[in-house]
């Protein structure tokens, strides 16, 4: 019995204690007309031999192609010692620390964790994770509705330029507490959110204007507009950013005359490897007037009897454990674990690391889009600075020739038409670090072949001198 | 120390990154952060040693017995860690194309198979990222069930009074008002106080089964009837889902929506608290409304399932798939177990559960509900303990710690007063019972010839007890240099 | 400065200090004239993820054949925990522990490892690890001399199925101290070792006899009736042996009368991944009499000031750091951490685990030879009982065959034709429990057709009914 | 707990091994065992709970300072470890054919090539498994050499008397005797010692430089050219080329053979005691002896030179190509390293150990050669607390045990009396040493105040000292079900 240490003696024995002539016997207040008896569906036991043969093969099967999709999930380097120290037993195995004095090294983590996110991004304060930077999105919407006490409106402001994905899992999340999201346009020149557009709502009520930085076509924002422009009319601002490009850029608590209020993201590019989209975490954090309206595990440094430091959960008044229907949230499990990868991450590359990885991406991805603009009908489509991510417009649909590239096992990119079909064709790419010299040329050499063969130039564009 | 104290201004000492640093001045400046961000400076090895130690700091399951009632802190087999770790699967972007992408699929896909299998469900999807983000998508499906049909008026929500706080905060989150239903003696749902409150603005029943109280309603047919024909739905909260695997499928008691705990269930690791997966499965009528992505097979090709397809569904909960890599770790332990060795997870769990209720109400203790069956796990209550040495819940369990065993939960559910829930998993040796057993004999009389000894606990622990006054009270949430 | 914490303003204080200008100044002892100045030939460094994609490469390079070579290396299934705990820190970065105190985790051990060697032979004690299989039987050899006090002899009886790459290592070890390996011949018949011939040496002066189980051709040697002959000949009785083949067979402290003196082996079956040849670990384990000419680290149990069961390094009077040129053995760094896996993976598995691991292993070589002997032209070459490889004699040479059957990703055993040209066309095979029924059928289906386009059954052979 | 005693009859917990058991009766009784080994039978949790524990009893680099003079205890890389032990890496079986190792085999080929530039050695052989057996390897080289001249009466291997144990136990093994020089008042070898026994029966001499004292011995050329002039040849022991890494040249000194020790210069884990890995480089001279295999570079192929090609090779000294996975860790190592990082080694552990040396004299511990530079370690010696207070050096190492420190090496080299070695090496980080440092004050102060304290130390080990003369006395090797 895999994993079951009973041996047929101890069963006896334990029978007996009972008072029960078998195991089946236990099972007796459950009607029998409920009882299961088979699970033809399910297939019979591997051995773990047999499981590791099978993954080891579904695990090639999909053949790591070389990778020019960001969208929301970056391929960086994970220094080895990230993951060999996360699944020690003691942090992989652990649960939630309700017993602090049994958990101190989860808790230490968690505080060096909020410690790490209070310096990237300028805040006040840092939860200790929520499940992904979409999710983390939405309730940082709903937490700009609980904490804005100049508002009583239920609009939050959500430029087109954030993350469709996450656009739709805030809407998901917040439309049954009659929440309205609603979408501020970008300027089709450079890709940034309207502020012309955004003037239109002037002196309207909302709770809150929505700021990603970079947004999702890697353009930066003009955040200290935005920021100043919200406070103004009496809306919080609330930053969606990518927390490794905050190694270079403005933090949030530090944009526009008062910083944001909020800021979350997807915490993944810190240490999560790209796993097919998860587990990553979402990271939360706030100016110090927000905390109690924040959700999510909070760790606090305190003492113990003896004077001596310690930590522990705090403000739990705020959770759904302790407060049930009024609490901030529903959350319960976190993403714990990959905020130990996350810290231990930031804890060996420091900043001067973050900032390295963060340059190199932005230059790698420099590099790429030079590359690729170079082949004859492929042009950059936002002027504006950038990330690690650009948009191009290709010569025809990106669909065929995203298909026809990754026949040559190249990944060349994240097909913008069905979320933003004003574009054309359009297609947003990125080039991390990782992403070698011989993998950029391969790939724009390989993009080249597809246009011509798909006779893309041909379609009234000129070639470039 | 924390690892902020142990920097230095101007170490690089690290092979990790980029070993030059490219030029970013093509960023303008106003975009630019003027001063770096105040992260510890550290070399490799200070970083190993400090989390390293650090995580000795810890209980967990591979270093202590854990009968951390509702938690299920079973055994994570080591293999579903080094096979959902193996490169070509942390390789894969979430947005990969199908053609590259069916390996994973085709884990996916099994996964749902088989917890439709086990749970008795129609269809299952595997996307919600936790337990309560997979009750969120369990009410906004009865909700979206019930608009549909334009039945607009059910607003409320029920729930027993023991039912985890996930429960009744996520019931607000889609919009419900909560209403309680009381817990019979005998620790059954109140089924005349059920009666009383079900009507045609009842949207729902949350409900575990067995219940937090650690016995299994037998009433459980009655209760749907009821609801069912008030016009409203069950839900099944499945975090005693290891109680019954194998042995009772949800939905067979009549439940309309279940969602599933793999990180208790399908022993997928804790983590000092997360990830974990939070599938849903539900009864036909609620299929169009799951939540997306999903994986569907055409011939021997997998594909996924979206918005475009399910024009209903509550939509996507998380940007991509939800945990894969959790769900993986559950569709390798699933296949460890197989066919075989599902319903041995509930014949065992309760067999450890019920042994152990035994020996500790020989020895005194008073079992909260003397008269059932215990489930995979079982209450205890010190309340006579409390009340003649002074000594309560909270004292034995931080006592425990000095014992080398996690305490059980403390004070859950509510109702219970003083109480302990107690559960082993299907994964702990008999010896380990014994050893608990012992130790809760040894300190049932430390409390009663030296109660200040128990009261004083835990005295082996890194620290003593914390002033968790202190710290809501004086928030200090992250360090900073200037403090020190 | 990867690895190297110092900063500058610390290298400055710390000079001060010492009482230097500067780092190079503390190298003032060494002549000017032998220091170093370039080291043109060594690349620049890498940053660890430069190496990541280096070593990626180069691993997918060798292409994970489908193996079927055995001789001495066993593609095994490891349990996951072994290495996940292996690799954990305080086992992985600890020193030999002189400190026992705070050694104890590698001590207790240690001591299992011992005790589960012990268990598994049948022998009195073990030693806690050589360096592997060949080098232990050299140890095995010189202790031989040592120990046998009937004996004036230098000379050993080697039989000739012993594995080569033993003998020869055997050979360089121990030849400048003037010890003779006398070869024995084996039974063309059988691939026994031949008891007629050893019966010529009837009454000469041996140290020891060396008792291969199973032989390098897989075959079980009577090692009762070889037990016997050496006892009765005042010679001692030296087992190398496949330790997971024990779970099976007659453990050496059993074999004939007696029980053997001495024996050791190859401990890779016992939790060592193939990887290239090493770190394997060889084990040594003795009758009681011999213990004090055991050479290599041994753990006994004893006890604290207090009277608490504790474990220490013991008799380290045999070795070098105490005995210098008196020791038993130059020996001092061991296999510990393939001792630690090895432990580990018994612990897992338990004698019924390493039972049916070594039952599948010998019942999938037998299916193999099954279906490779179906061929025209393929026959089984030693009738007699084997445990998990066989020697198969070809219709053409096994160079030739081995290339083809390459070319198609499949290593189809271990070429003979060297070591034994005697054998001909000789291929040694082996499917341990990881071969699946597709691989052993897919590599039948190849050497049938390599075999008919290299025309091999032409060659005067009569294809079997 | 030993896991014998977790262990109950009949318990098969596990998936690890195939879930049926294979027929064997084919193979006959006369073969096969009666009764099972007495293995111990546990749970895969019981497994990883115990060995989790066990590992928890030790002190190690990743959790403590170890600056065990000698043995060069510095930090190991982690993706040493990662990149290692990728699957494909792992899967190649020794002796799969060229076609199928052409990976692996450029890691080893650049690894010679890297050990050559900063030996300055003609060629290396990576293939000896440790240092003792690249020492045996050496010796074996010194000796074929000399039986291919017919120079057979050299029968007298030199030794300074600091030299680590191995070297004169090696020479004894290929067939030498062994000849000690007494090193000089100021640490270095006594050259005059030398030159009086140096002769026609003198094979070679076996030196380390820097010496097992610390210092580097400032004569080795007038050494070399000694030995040299007589006809011996010279033997680099290379347990100290941490100190010298990339600064200067076994060969430029003078010697003919050096073995290294992988685990110590190139950081690979020592593993609780290996494995290890002690390549060998030669001059000229001795090419054509090295053990085998190595590999060449043929175009871009890589080839294995065995020993077809090398006919007066000492041959083989294990199975295959020796502690191939050490191999390759070093081979990350180096890389990473690279070209600037080599010098650095050399350059910050001479700057930590004379740090360290400068810090203790000045509290009043005495250095063994106070007049000279510390190399990367150095020694002091306890004679005067040992006389003065009675508290000698293996109290002053027990007690460091007590502050978090493992021990420096104890009573090594045999010349000095009450003597520590220590070497913090470049990876240690000033604020340990400063640690480190305040500890031998703390216990220097304690062996005046409270030298009970310090005798009777460590205080908070799992165990007290341990009583080694019954361990040897009443040997107890082994767990056997009958004695317990």
């Amino acid at each position: 019995m895999p994993f079951i240490p009973h041996t047929e003696e101890e069963v006896q024995e334990m029978l007996v204690a009972i008072g029960a002539a078998s195991i089946d016997e236990l099972f007796d207040e459950i009607p029998e007309n409920l009882k299961l008896t088979q699970l033809d569906a399910i297939p019979t036991a591997l051995s773990e031999m047999e499981i590791t043969q099978l993954m080891g093969k579904r695990s090639l099967q999909d053949g790591e192609p070389s990778c020019f999709i960001g969208a929301g999930a970056y391929d960086h380097h994970i220094p080895a010692a990230v993951w060999q120290l996360t699944t020690r037993g003691e942090f992989y195995t652990a649960y939630t620390p309700y017993q602090a004095e049994a958990s101190q090294g989860t808790l230490q983590l968690l505080y060096e964790f909020q410690s790490m996110m209070v310096a990237l991004t300028g805040m006040d304060a840092s939860n200790a994770s929520l499940y992904d930077g979409a999710s983390a999105l939405a309730e940082a919407v709903l937490m700009s509705v609980r904490a804005n006490r100049k508002s009583k409106s239920k609009r939050v402001l959500m430029p087109r330029t954030v993350h469709p994905a996450y656009r739709r899992v805030v809407h998901n999340i917040v439309r049954n507490q009659q929440i309205e999201l609603v979408e501020v346009a970008f300027d089709p020149k450079s890709g940034q959110t309207n502020l012309a557009v955004l003037e239109q709502y002037a002196g309207e009520d909302f709770a809150a204007l929505v700021i990603p930085q970079p947004n999702f076509f890697g353009v930066l924002e003009d955040v200290d507009a935005l920021t100043n422009w919200a406070h103004a009319n009496g809306a919080l601002a609330v930053g969606v950013v990518n927390p490794l490009a905050l190694a270079l850029l403005t933090p949030p608590g530090l944009w526009g005359e008062a910083g944001a209020d909020i800021c979350c993201g997807e915490g993944q590019p810190l240490g999560a490897p790209l796993a097919s989209g998860g587990p990553y975490f979402g990271f939360l954090c706030c100016k110090i007037a927000q905390v109690r309206q924040m959700p999510g595990r909070i760790i606090g440094r305190t003492v113990d009897l003896d004077g001596k430091v310690g930590y522990s959960l705090t403000l739990q008044a705020r959770e759904q454990h302790i407060r049930r229907s009024k609490a901030t949230s529903n959350i319960c499990t976190n993403q714990g674990l990959m905020v130990t990868a996350a810290t231990i991450h930031m804890a060996l590359l420091g900043s001067e690391g973050l900032e390295r990885a963060a340059a190199a991406s932005f230059q790698n991805t420099r590099h790429l889009v030079e590359v690729l603009t170079a082949i004859p009908g492929v042009e950059v489509m936002f002027e504006q600075p950038a990330f690690h991510e650009r948009v191009v417009r290709l010569p025809a649909p990106a669909k065929g020739i995203l298909r026809s590239l990754a026949a040559h096992n190249v990944l060349g990119g994240f097909d913008l038409s069905a979320d933003y079909p004003e574009l054309g064709n359009a297609l947003l790419v990125c080039a991390t670090e990782k992403r070698t010299e011989d993998e950029i040329a391969a790939y724009a050499q390989k993009l080249e072949r597809v246009i011509q063969l798909q006779g893309g130039v041909t379609c009234g564009l000129v070639p470039k001198e | 120390m924390l690892i902020f104290e142990q920097s230095k201004a101007g170490r690089k000492a690290t092979a990790q990154a980029p070993l030059t640093r490219a030029d970013v001045s093509a960023i303008p400046a106003q975009f630019r952060r003027k001063r770096s961000a105040a992260l510890p400076e550290v070399s490799e090895m200070q970083a190993v040693r400090h989390y390293t130690r650090l995580s000795r700091k810890n209980f967990s399951i591979d270093t202590q017995f854990y009968p951390l009632g509702s938690c299920t802190m079973k055994y994570n087999p080591r293999a579903c860690n080094s096979l959902a770790s193996l490169p070509g699967l942390l390789a894969r972007h979430p947005e990969a194309p199908e053609s590259h992408s069916q390996g994973f699929m085709a884990c996916l896909y099994e996964l749902q198979e088989m917890l439709r299998e086990v749970t008795g469900m129609e269809a299952v999807s595997l996307s919600p990222a936790a337990g309560a983000q997979g009750e969120f998508a369990g009410v906004a499906m009865i909700k979206a069930y019930h608009d549909a049909r334009g039945d607009t008026a059910r607003c409320e929500i029920l729930a027993p009074d023991a039912a985890h706080g996930t429960n009744p905060a996520t019931a607000v989150m889609c919009g419900y008002k909560v209403r309680e239903i009381p817990t019979g003696p005998d620790g059954d749902v109140d089924l005349e106080a059920l009666k009383a409150v079900v009507g045609p603005q009842t949207a729902g029943i949350m409900l575990t089964n067995p219940s937090t109280l650690g016995v299994f309603d037998r009433k459980i047919e009655a209760i749907a009837r009821t609801v069912h024909e008030a016009g409203g739905l069950l839900y099944y909260d499945g975090a005693n889902l290891n109680a019954i695997l194998g042995k009772v499928r949800p939905g067979k008691m009549g439940f309309d929506v279940i969602h599933m705990n793999l990180h208790k269930t399908f022993s997928t690791p804790h983590g000092g608290g997360g990830p974990g997966a939070g599938p849903v499965g539900v009864s036909e009528r609620l299929v169009p409304y799951l939540p997306v992505p999903m994986v569907a097979k055409e011939g021997d090709q997998f594909t996924w399932i979206t918005e475009k397809d399910r024009p209903e569904s509550i939509g996507r909960l998380t940007a991509f798939a939800g945990n894969a890599g959790v769900l993986i770790r559950a569709y390798i332990y699933a296949r460890m177990l197989g066919r075989e060795g599902m319903p041995r997870v509930a014949e065992y769990s309760t067999l450890n559960a019920n042994y152990m209720l035994k020996q500790l109400q020989a020895m005194g203790f008073q079992a909260a509900y003397p008269q059932r069956r215990a489930t995979h796990e079982f209450i205890i209550t010190l309340k006579k303990q409390a009340k003649e040495l002074g000594v309560n819940t909270m004292d034995f369990a931080k006592r425990l710690l000095d014992y080398g065993f996690h305490a059980p939960t403390t004070y859950f559910p509510l109702l219970v007063p003083e109480c302990l829930l107690i559960e082993p998993t299907e994964t702990e040796d008999k010896a380990t019972l014994d050893d608990f057993i012992d130790a809760m004999r040894s300190i049932l009389e430390e409390a009663t010839e030296d109660p200040e000894l128990v009261k004083g606990a835990p005295h082996t622990m890194p620290v003593k007890r914390l002033d968790d006054v202190k710290a809501a009270r004086e928030l200090d949430l992250a360090w900073s240099p200037v403090a020190e």
